[in-house]
């Protein structure tokens, strides 16, 4: 509301969004209300989580996997389906 | 005269009906109302708003509210993240649902010349409800910062609006709200 | 077979779209976009999945991504293709361009079968995906052609008078295979090997191919958003979702249930059925389960398997 | 006075729905008209209306559906918005041209492209020549009350003719608001059933939607221009019935401090009320100012329009869609055409605003009334302005 | 001079389409266009034009897949009529929504109900707020040598809006005249290939379609009224360059006799054509009419009309459209409304003509003029006649 | 089994309509109402039938009749047929109708497709009569989803570069089939008994029923007008035409070809396939053929024949 | 065109019409090039070109058919179908 | 000068078609021209008639054509049924195909201020094409009774038309026309 929008004449015609990808500018790690956490060490990088996870908010490493908070929105779908059980929820702080 | 209240919630929190249900006990008042949701796709989980206009006179505006006199924040979560202060009215209220103390919130949220309620309404609807549904409980904290309408009519409207147990379960959380709202001013 | 060790870790739908937190399609469409094999133009209906995705100025897309309407998704589809085809032809343009149009349940059972139907009919080379959450969820959860039998929606509610949808569920392959189309297939995203085989296979058809995935969506369903995968996984180890596929029209059953779960586990764990578990409802429960039995019965046979 | 609801402009509707025992709705989902077929349908599925609710594949085939079940002479509603109301065109002029009397709701919303699921009137001013009887309400009030209205209106055997009942997208259909509403009987009595003029009753058996030549076509367009004429006369005495009943009044249009006004805002809908309200404030101060409101937006009310302005000397004109490439809007257009007709001069602009959802402040609004103030001196006129466009 | 061949208005329009190059037709068959799509078919059919024919199963999805096609940098043809463009409304927005030069050829027809398969103008008009520029044609040579031209407006990047090139169904669209032609090379020459400013290339990708809330839709939507505006220059540059290869005069419209005329009809199509003829004659009996025949429609040229009127006192403006319940009918608002911007006062009055193929003949229109002659004395106007009704 | 000597004297569709001398689709009018069984409104897409039975102010129609436009003949039966439901429920109205939609292919496998599926997903009470001729010959003979592979149409010319609709004939049964409805069949004017018959059942059924039956257009096919039933009867005969129903799922094949006449005999005799008989054009020819071959084997096996 | 007809204040509304069959006022027998002519006493009575006739235009009696060339508009089916071949089509007069 | 004529036939039978090609020889000549079909939805067998107009200047008249100066009459079955003589302008021509002789015809056709020419164009359609196609043999005949075009026009127009045999055949058919058509004045 407070930042200034472009107007018609620097806009691209059309509604065409030139920039692919550009929601990765919009984080939506504030929608979660619990956070996943990962026990790395019981990780067996079986990458299911990776693969399930809607927000693209696994991220993928070497061992094991990480959470990117930027967008994780804590659904929860990560904890219910590694098989060795090595992500928790927790309540985000309030 | 016109009061015009923001509420700031997530997508499934119930935002709308809250504030649908403040503007139906205002209506047994006698008063005018309109409540509306904002206007936009949000989906479940996304930080959303809702508004209450509430006045003595028949409301003719249709405009969105920019500068609410009242903020209510239901979800907790969102304080820090979202600015729920932002075109706060000059001698404004916030009514918040956080476990800490309205000075505290004062600091964090960084407003002046606004008042400050908070109620834990969390606590009160695990305790009472069972689950984390937290928009009934601040409408007994508002009631308490702002006498905007009665606890008789909050209590007519919600046992319309959830007949039997359930009802009488929010009737509860309402009132232990009102009770346990503080505020600094 | 897929080892998702292989998959690409560039995400073609990237984060920060809007989906509900646990939203299956978000899966799905992350699952499609691993699956691509090489420049790819999606067109999506309105729905879900476009609304949440492509709020100016952000979108999530990385390939090429055009949204006309709700009905014409197939129609849409069918312009492009064409066009790649003749600027080739008049050296214009010099490469193999894949057409995915995806759409809702709406958008494609009902709204939308109409262009869909048309596609199919004159045979562009497109592959069409329905991601089925089984309701308009995108305007509040309005029954579709694809909402169950017995579901409560806001069209079919929980009534007094009518204990939710009256009707049954289109059988949407059974639909296009009619069209005498090379590939149909159905999916789980529980199933993410069999869905991303599928989607490459269907792109290395020539002409039309469709692919209908169950697309787990817990605020329209009502059930928690963590169990999206494990409610995709339900519904195929209960039989209520046979994932099979048709190859010149040739059934086959790609994940086999000899023991099925009991239909209850799955209707169970979702909110838009708990009134079928009122005493008045019986008949309707009934009913639900009686077409799930007779589907698979159905299906199964056309797969020459016997169970 | 009346029972009193907390109803959005969609519930609003959807209940004087109900008290009017419709038979048949057939609809399909749009944003943001949605909740209108919802409410409906529970009443249906809760066995609170007797109704069949036709939960059609698309709009074209709700307004198809609607057609068939109006010629058989039971009492039909539809809803729709934007997208849905687009589909359905070609279906108004065969509603209109075959003479059945449905009521319509419509959240107005934007029309595609791009894509916009907030209010504003180009989904209906995009199909304002379809013969329908168009009325635009301010507020869930009166969209309640005109729905009652609508359909005496309409299948009145002088008219029989469609009806469209908007409201704003969003503005209206999601905002609650304070609603009196009458009592089922009250409504029963007021709209007893339909009584049909002619139906396809197939023991007596007629053939309805026959190819008409050069030969007959125009005298069947005539005669619906006739009805449109003589609608007039039915909607100003069912306004009458109505005003006996729910003490509330309703014409062709609404005029808000307009006795001595020198300068005036003439728009549709919710902006109407928001203008009210500044024209409140700004009458406080001691500016000569007014509002003109149109109930009755096709046909045009041009009678009582010239009637209304009295000796007003500017008058912005508030369009909320865009006729792409026309001289002016489509409401700024029927002013100015009606001015012509009367041979009144007046000073008028035309200020295009809320597309798409933009909010209409009061703030925007007291610019506009300042410039019309202004043209009542200056005498500039006949330009158009686009309020809220960021360059 | 050019080849001349003998063409109908239907075959005009194919025959210009095949020497455009044009890359993709998605078109469904409706009386009077269908002869346009056999024809290009046929063209397609025997490799005399190399174009993906998409023959879809509908209107709603021929102007959808037009649009998907244009997306992708191709140059794009449809045509329909009646009941098919009214199918098409929805898209028609969509497709100057996102800016797809498209041309469409449109049989003009009237809608139903009741069905009516002969020429008026309802069909177009009812979607003249769609955002398309929109051309009339006179006869077959008009409607040929504005396809030609209307690819090129379309596609220049100032404009980048789509087209539609109207002729009368039946009277045109059927109708067998000279046509003088250009040689393909010509038509090359003068209409490159299309360069498109941005498309969908999937190696360069962008996302078309997006969900525009109320923070930017009306942005997009004032950047559609500038381009309307900047088409005027563009049609004038087009205009100018076809008249050098063709020597073919075009504008936004055409004047005939209107140098020292009392009174006079404006119209759109081939009405203007038997117009004329009458006026020949009347003024070889010394009575000064004359006739405007816009060839734009939208945006509508007002400053050309203002222009053109001269000193005219009268002024007959006949509609083949009814613009039901509004004061005027559509052409008729026009021309009442850019008076009033231009502050020109003259006596109009409107005439409802033709709906649904009735035929307006000469001595129809020689009433007309001596009406008009009449009203040039008399002063009155603002009124509607509605030509050859039966009582 | 019905006997001509019992069917009603009365023309419920009568004389002077303005159909083609030697219009099958009139025949098939006239058939339909000598089958009728009460009170009955009849809904009419746009095309020949329509246009040519109400020139205003002519109507060859003694049933109510409804014509409203071209593709949504089943969206205007479902409104009246749920109208009626309504009214009689209310005791508005007390009287059972029939309501029967009819429509060529165009109104039903093009533009018609979407509101016939939700009709019938709907499951209204109605009878769909599609009439078929195998192309939009109202607007003149463009190509059709029904028109034959190979056949000439307007917008599927006989071309030099493209000789004649490149694109197979859609399964319609097969798609009504997948709705899941009680009845369906196909049938031909030349077995007049069978499609009374099947009319007859298919107004007995609660619910929607369809029957796709074959309409002999001289013109259009391109035969001499008195060909009309020989055509319809050799389309059968050589197995183009499969006679059979579907009940409840279940196929059946009613008029059963052991020996089938050439598939030639039967193209020769319309103009539409002339140029197929061109050397060039061999492959279209055996496309063709094959096509007819497979249907045949396909339908027959459907009905658990084996030929 | 000679004829005057109904001007919009008699006209039924709608372009309804309201008199069921009215068609039979619109006599197609001059469509017709070529005229069946039934042998009735070949004739069988076997009804198949009653059924078949597109336009009504055999009038079913007691021991055998006619025709009604009010409307028969001469296509020949009837005499094509009749097992007997006792329909025969001449030219019409010219 | 303007000539309009009104060609009468069934549907089926190139009404349309031979309204066009007498056009277009009209416009080999230089003329201008305008051929239209009655806009109507007849069908195969059903009466029809064809326009046809003619003019050494643009013609800018686009209405229908009520008094045609020429009626050619295609189908002989017609006469007697249809009033093919309808409008005709003073001093206008009847050209008819017909195995009657010109003065019967005037006599069947009731028509007194109209020149009536004949010609047996069935006749000639079986000798020279084998078939019952009469529209191009009116053609002939036609440009007997009045020089609307010239015979080298209309040969070129028929072999552009129909190439090969088909053309010559018809060619052959519009010259025997022109030789046997006979009129009274
Ligand atoms: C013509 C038209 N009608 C209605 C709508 C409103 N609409 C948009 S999305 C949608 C529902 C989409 O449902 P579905 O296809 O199942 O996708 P989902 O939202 O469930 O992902 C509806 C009804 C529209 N955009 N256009
Ligand atoms: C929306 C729309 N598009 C096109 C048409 C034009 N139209 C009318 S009938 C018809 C073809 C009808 O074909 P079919 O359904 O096969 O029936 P038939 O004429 O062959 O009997 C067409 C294209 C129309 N009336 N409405
Ligand atoms: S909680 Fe959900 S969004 Fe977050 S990382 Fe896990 S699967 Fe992804
Ligand atoms: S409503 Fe359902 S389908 Fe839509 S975004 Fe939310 S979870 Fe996904
Ligand atoms: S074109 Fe064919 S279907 Fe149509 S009326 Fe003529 S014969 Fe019948
Ligand atoms: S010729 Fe044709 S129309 Fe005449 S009676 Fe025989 S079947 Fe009927």
């Amino acid at each position: 509301m407070s930042e200034k929008k472009p107007g018609w004449k620097s806009l691209p015609i059309g509604g065409y969004l030139l920039e692919s990808g550009s929601a990765m500018k919009y984080k939506t790690g504030d929608w979660r209300a619990f956070k996943p956490i990962i026990d790395q060490k019981k990780c067996i990088n079986c990458l299911l989580c990776w693969i399930y996870c809607p927000d693209s908010a696994i991220i993928r490493l070497e061992k094991y996997v990480d959470v990117n908070y930027d967008y994780c929105k804590g659904c929860g779908i990560c904890a219910n389906e590694c098989p060795v059980k090595c992500i928790t929820m927790v309540e985000e702080e309030r | 005269m016109l009061i015009e209240v923001r509420w700031h919630g997530r997508g499934g929190q119930g935002i709308v009906t809250v504030s649908r249900l403040l503007a139906q006990a205002a209506l047994l008042d006698g008063k005018y109302v309109q409540a509306f949701p904002e206007f936009g796709p949000e989906r479940r989980g996304a930080p959303v708003t809702g508004y209450t206009r509430i006045s003595d006179k028949p409301i003719f505006v249709h405009s969105q509210i920019y500068n609410p006199n009242i903020v209510v924040v239901v979800d907790p979560t969102l304080i820090g993240r979202v600015n729920v202060a932002a075109g706060l009215a000059p001698k404004g209220f916030i009514v918040a649902n956080s476990e800490r103390r309205p000075e505290e919130l004062e600091g964090i949220l960084g407003v002046k010349d606004a008042k400050v309620y908070v109620v834990n309404a969390m606590k009160i609807a695990l305790d009472v409800l069972g689950r984390p549904i937290y928009n009934t409980a601040m409408l007994g904290a508002l009631l308490k910062a702002a006498p905007l309408t009665t606890m008789d009519s909050l209590i007519k409207v919600i046992s319309e609006r959830f007949p039997g147990a359930v009802g009488e379960k929010n009737i509860a959380v309402i009132k232990r709200a009102y009770e346990e709202a503080v505020g600094v001013e | 077979m897929v080892r998702l060790q292989d998959l690409p870790t560039e995400e073609l739908f990237t984060s920060g779209h809007r989906l509900c937190a646990g939203c299956g399609a978000g899966t799905i469409m992350r699952m499609t976009m691993k699956a691509l094999r090489g420049p790819t133009v999606v067109v999506n209906a309105t729905g879900c999945v476009e609304v949440a995705s492509t709020i100016y100025p952000y979108t999530s897309w990385k390939v090429s991504w055009v949204h006309i309407a709700f009905e014409n998704t197939a129609a849409v589809a069918s312009g492009i293709e064409a066009a790649y085809k003749v600027l080739r032809r008049k050296g214009l343009w010099n490469k193999d361009v894949d057409v995915i149009a995806i759409a809702g349940d709406g958008g494609t059972f009902d709204i939308g079968i109409q262009a869909l139907s048309g596609a199919l009919e004159r045979g562009h080379d497109f592959l069409y995906i329905c991601y089925d959450n089984e309701a308009y969820m995108n305007t509040g959860i309005q029954r579709s052609g694809a909402t169950p039998h017995g579901a409560a929606t806001t069209t079919s509610p929980a009534g007094r008078k009518i204990p939710g949808k009256p009707e049954f569920k289109k059988d949407l392959i059974g639909i296009c295979v009619a069209h005498g189309i090379e590939y149909a297939a159905t999916a789980s995203p529980a199933y993410w090997n069999d869905y991303i085989t599928k989607v490459r296979k269907a792109l290395e058809v020539n002409g039309p191919a469709v692919i209908h995935v169950l697309a787990p969506c817990p605020v329209g369903m009502r059930f928690d958003p963590s169990k999206s995968i494990e409610f995709a996984r339900l519904a195929v180890q209960t039989r209520y979702w046979p994932v099979y596929e048709v190859e010149r029209g040739k059934y086959k059953l790609n994940i086999k249930v000899p023991q099925p779960k009991p239909l209850l586990e799955f209707l169970k764990m979702q909110g838009r059925f708990t009134h079928l578990f009122q005493p008045e409802a019986q008949r309707e429960l009934g009913e639900l389960q009686r077409w799930v039995d007779e589907n698979w019965r159905r299906i199964t046979a056309l797969c020459g398997e016997t169970t | 006075m009346g029972r009193v609801m907390g109803l959005t402009g969609n519930e609003a509707i959807a209940y004087a729905v109900k008290q009017c025992n419709v038979d048949v709705v057939a609809a399909y989902p749009i944003t943001p008209q949605t909740i209108m077929v919802e409410v409906i349908s529970e009443y249906v599925y809760n066995g609170e209306m007797d109704a069949e609710f036709v939960c059609v594949e698309s709009e074209h085939s709700a307004l198809s559906a609607c057609i068939g079940a109006s010629l058989t002479g039971a009492r039909v509603f539809t809803a729709t918005a934007s997208q849905g109301l687009a589909l359905m065109h070609e279906m108004l002029y065969i509603a209109s041209g075959l003479r059945c009397p449905i009521v319509m709701g419509v959240a107005n919303r934007a029309l595609s492209a791009p894509l916009n699921i907030h209010g504003d009137h180009s989904d209906m001013m995009g199909s304002r020549d379809c013969g329908w009887i168009q009325i635009y309400a301010e507020n869930s009030q009166e969209a309640y009350d005109w729905v009652i209205q609508a359909f005496k209106i309409a299948e009145d055997h002088r008219v029989l003719l469609p009806v469209s009942v908007n409201i704003d997208g969003f503005i209206l259909s999601h905002s609650m608001e304070r609603v009196e509403v009458l009592e089922d009987w009250e409504v029963s009595k007021f709209l007893p059933p339909r009584k049909p003029l002619i139906t396809i009753d197939p023991t007596k058996p007629i053939t309805v939607g026959a190819l008409c030549l050069p030969d007959y076509y125009f005298e069947m367009k005539f005669q619906q221009i006739q009805a449109l004429k003589e609608s007039f006369k039915v909607i100003s005495e069912v306004n009458a019935e109505y005003e006996t009943l729910a003490e509330r009044k309703y014409g062709f249009l609404e005029t808000y401090a307009m006795d001595d006004a020198e300068a005036a805002i003439i728009c549709l809908g919710s902006t109407a009320g928001t203008a009210k309200a500044v024209a409140a404030d700004l009458r406080s101060k001691g500016k000569k100012v007014g509002v003109i409101k149109p109930w009755v937006y096709r046909p045009f009310p041009e009678e009582e329009l010239v009637k209304a302005l009295g000796d007003v000397k500017a008058l912005a004109v508030l369009d909320k869609a865009c006729s792409f490439g026309a001289p002016f809007n489509a409401l700024c257009s029927d002013v100015i055409t009606t001015l012509y007709r009367y041979g009144k001069d007046l000073n008028v602009f035309n200020c295009l605003h809320g597309l798409g959802g933009r909010d209409i402040t009061p703030s925007d609004l007291k610019i506009i009334f300042d410039e019309a103030l202004e043209v009542a001196k200056t005498g500039k006129k006949g330009y158009v302005k686009y309020i809220g466009v960021r360059e």
